[in-house]
């Protein structure tokens, strides 16, 4: 096996170019690797494609920074708080410029994904006849299915393959295998869809809590390319086990950011001037700690003695 | 005696009134999961609640959720998985319902969370479908929440995210689409539902304290009364009770 | 939650009928509820298609048996002993009759399944191009990708949806809720796609210890129809964290049912002759002892807790 | 002085020589997992082992192995999951060379399990496909290992289970295949290779001990010769003593 723990500065330095088409975050609402967000903006990527089904916070920051033009998902904003202002500006107004928007529901995201992953040129579904998304996405084609007589439409999903996946998992190993536990979105397809996999890890632990366990391996570690320690990578959306959700957070991004000035102001005050995801821990201070699983409610071990 | 509720309140008893024992559904945030609580509580103490990031449970969560991925949410889940395994169930057809929301509804109950003001250069550009596309196509019957204003129920979306009955009648299977298509509209003034060989929603159950006439005069279009009108049931205390026991902080009060 | 504990007998008689299609194991080599086996083959059954990827020689004694009119599968035999007696002589001599069978190969049996879970109308792969397997599947369609200019064939896989999944779990609550650890095949596609589901656990737990633990569960508890609790029930195949492979039983079993004698033979012993599970068992005796697994090697826990 | 080896021994070890470092291989079982314990040990640390019901390792398993899925495969495996996970890899393009074996070959490398005598009425019902297909079609590679006899390695298969250069030439691509093909076919007399524009299979090196002569004897086409025709070099004692670490029992010897 070989070694990948890297430096995330070092990762996104040498695995993302500009123009990639990007998985930040695949889980959903939890599990967004906002660290990466961060160093993406810092390092000044553009012409970055955002693919998730859900894009939350991190994508509006990408898009309000101008490093995003191209948006594949099925739906933008912030969860909890309402409107993506950034989405909204770029979309409507061209600020800072135009963002082409890709739309997909949920399962014909998922299903181009999994198309991706695993080299199926297209996938048939019974999604989205009758709605106006297939107008908006001409990558989406109506046809007829070929095994019934007579009328049968189906929409076609073409598969999509991401440049480069960034996850956040519980716990890996300094050779990329890695424990992923809770719902988990489009995670594995999204990842091995992907061209690069970056893995943040809350935790580095030996290899062998990793392979006492290879039904908890979600994505196999031979694909990952790097693996970055990050503890608290996905503040301040959940990792379940680790971090609960940092909700003022959300709230405070979306009251601060409604015009421009307000955004530029908090992106310096939490990306630009900060150094690394370290610093931002450090800024964050005693408000992560109240964040910070400390519980246990553990899982029945499963057993896989030889004899 | 009439109980004392919210409007709020009201219609999440009557969503909680559309979940059947048994059922698996998809229960979204905010309201709907607290109407998926209140019907496990009352008369669907079987019915499985399911979310689209990989997440189906028995009963509610025992704390506030924020979003459906929360630790509460996951915590003795009866399954925790993926995106596709949790979707794929209602492209399978295993779901029987779904609860949506939506900038527009129209008459033929087409929901519109996408553009508005055109694709290229639209006035709004809101969120998107997110799952709701889908559960509007393959659930076995949708239920939508709205907010009663003339601007959110009119003539004519001006882009179907979600498909309902598409240009009413037939139009829906002739799509191919595998459910049957929304079973209820619950507005803070009324209940509409789809009547006759149309389809086209028509004012169904009116809430205590509205009139006709109001939701009339706060419908997009011309609505059509159903032939059995009648007053949505208030919440009775047993419902009231099962309310309580979900919102403990009064939230929806 | 309903309460689904039941007998396998009465699970068996209530929810199959005669022509059923029947995912019988889809673990491929480990996993094989054999109890199952053995009671479809005392109740008689006939007209049964039998889907896996790998059919071993539990197929091969429905075959013997009578019970199965049609294969779909990629695979049929004995995988450590050679081929399959009795699917032979059912395909190569009618005896005890001609056997129908629908070939696939693993991966698109695979995409068949998840198809049928998912409902999706068909799956087109790159698999099978230039393979004579379409031409004996005349369910498999070769057409030309819609996507691409010019020529690019591929093929098209209809969904499969079975009437009936019998799978092994390690361990289940009283309400069909289970856990499964270790390579799973295509059990959970192919449960999903099944109209109905009986679970062979091999412990019936109390349901905080499935709970515990929702990201272990492979497929959903309440779309189990049944659950029956039979240690062993996968006897001679493995189940990991539970038992070893009893080798040699698929060894005796190749080399006595050489011939239709020594198959009947064979079957009454260990088939016939036996009321149910527990009498297996118990005629196994000392030998089934050999193959428990009594050590420890056990994962590291998740943790769930919510603060 | 030359080493002690079995034939056996000898294809396991050429086997291993077409592992190449980092690579993601398909091993089956058998032979060619133990060619892959022993490229694991030699040349190519870092090559990944994938097994078709879900699972992958980094090192061969510590145990005798009846089936893929018996427990020593299992514990410590770098993932366990399920076909469908592993074999998309497959189709996804990611796993570089998988080893098959088979009833009959022929000149194109096509592979036949399935059939002999006929689809309708066969005269032998072989097992069938199981991932071969698949693995022929989509892995990077193809590696084949056969018994060298006449009536299996054939002028032309009359069934193809598992494709090669199907008619030859660029066949194989026309037909859409997403993989190159065979890249050797391992016998226990020689080791035959795909050779200029018609993609025949050629003799590339023989076996020590084994003659030209009674090669084409032993075959079943009218076999050419490679202009590189050599002799397969002997295992070295590295190559031994990796073997010897993985076949504890001598099984193979």
């Amino acid at each position: 096996m070989q070694e990948k723990l890297m430096d995330l500065k070092e990762a996104v330095a040498s695995l993302v170019s500009d123009g990639d088409s990007i998985v930040l975050g695949a889980a959903l609402e939890n599990a967004i690797p906002f660290a990466a967000t961060h160093e993406l903006i810092r390092q000044g990527f553009t012409g970055l494609n955002m693919i998730a089904p859900i894009s939350d916070m991190s994508t509006d920051m990408l898009i309000g920074a101008g490093c995003c033009n191209e948006i594949t998902g099925a739906w933008v904003g912030n969860v909890s708080a309402g409107l993506g202002h950034n989405y909204r500006r770029a979309t409507e107004k061209g600020i800072p410029h135009r963002v082409k928007v890709n739309d997909y529901s949920n399962f014909t995201l998922g299903m181009a994904l999994f198309g991706g992953a695993y080299g199926l040129p297209y996938i048939a579904v019974k999604s989205l006849l009758g709605s106006d998304i297939p107008k908006s996405n001409p990558l989406l084609k109506v046809t007829d299915n070929p095994f019934t007589e007579g009328e049968d439409p189906v929409v076609l999903v073409p598969a999509l393959k991401p440049d480069v996946a960034f996850l956040s998992m519980q716990r890996a190993d300094r050779f990329g295998n890695a424990h992923y536990w809770g719902s988990y979105g489009l995670t594995q397809e999204s990842s091995i869809a992907a061209e690069k996999i970056i893995v943040l890890a809350d935790e580095i632990v030996e290899p062998e809590v990793i392979a006492s366990d290879p039904s908890r391996v979600v994505i196999p570690g031979f694909g990952v390319n790097a693996v970055c320690h990050i503890p608290a990578a996905c503040h301040p959306s959940p990792l379940i086990g680790c971090w609960t959700r940092d909700n003022e957070f959300f709230h405070e991004y979306h009251k601060l950011t409604r015009d421009p000035e307000g955004f530029e102001a908090w992106i310096k005050e939490w990306v630009l001037d900060i150094p690394d995801h370290a610093a931002y821990r450090a800024k964050l201070g005693e408000r992560l700690e109240q964040f910070r699983i400390r519980g246990k409610a553990l899982s029945a071990p499963a057993n896989y003695a030889v004899e | 005696m009439s109980l004392d509720y919210s409007t709020q309140e009201l219609m999440i008893i009557a969503s909680a009134r559309e979940i059947k024992d048994n059922e698996r559904i998809f229960v979204g945030m905010r309201l709907p999961i607290t109407a998926y609580g209140v019907a496990r509580l009352t008369h669907a103490p079987n019915a499985v609640g399911l979310f689209e990031s990989g997440i189906a449970r028995y009963e509610p969560a025992d704390g506030m959720l924020y979003t459906m991925c929360d630790a509460p949410n996951q915590l003795g889940a009866a399954w925790t998985c993926g995106l596709i395994q949790i979707m794929g169930m209602l492209s399978g057809g295993r779901v029987h319902a779904g609860f949506i929301g939506g900038a527009e509804i129209d008459k033929f109950g087409n929901i519109n969370t996408s553009y508005i003001g055109g694709i290229e250069n639209p006035k709004v550009k809101l969120p998107g479908s997110g799952g709701a596309a889908d559960i509007a196509a393959m659930s076995q019957r949708l239920i939508a929440i709205m907010n009663h204003e003339k601007h959110r129920l009119v003539e004519k979306v001006e882009f179907i995210t979600s498909p309902g009955f598409l240009d009413g009648g037939d139009a829906r299977k002739r799509a191919g689409l595998p459910g049957a298509g929304p079973s209820a509209v619950i507005t803070d003034r009324a209940i509409l539902r789809p009547h006759g060989p149309t389809n086209e929603l028509h004012l169904s159950t009116i809430h205590p304290g509205h009139s006709q006439a109001e939701i009339l005069e706060n419908t997009g279009w011309d609505l059509k009364i159903a032939p059995d009108l009648s007053e949505t049931p208030e919440p009775s205390s047993a419902e009231m009770d099962a309310l309580h026991q979900i919102d403990k902080d009064g939230y929806w009060r």
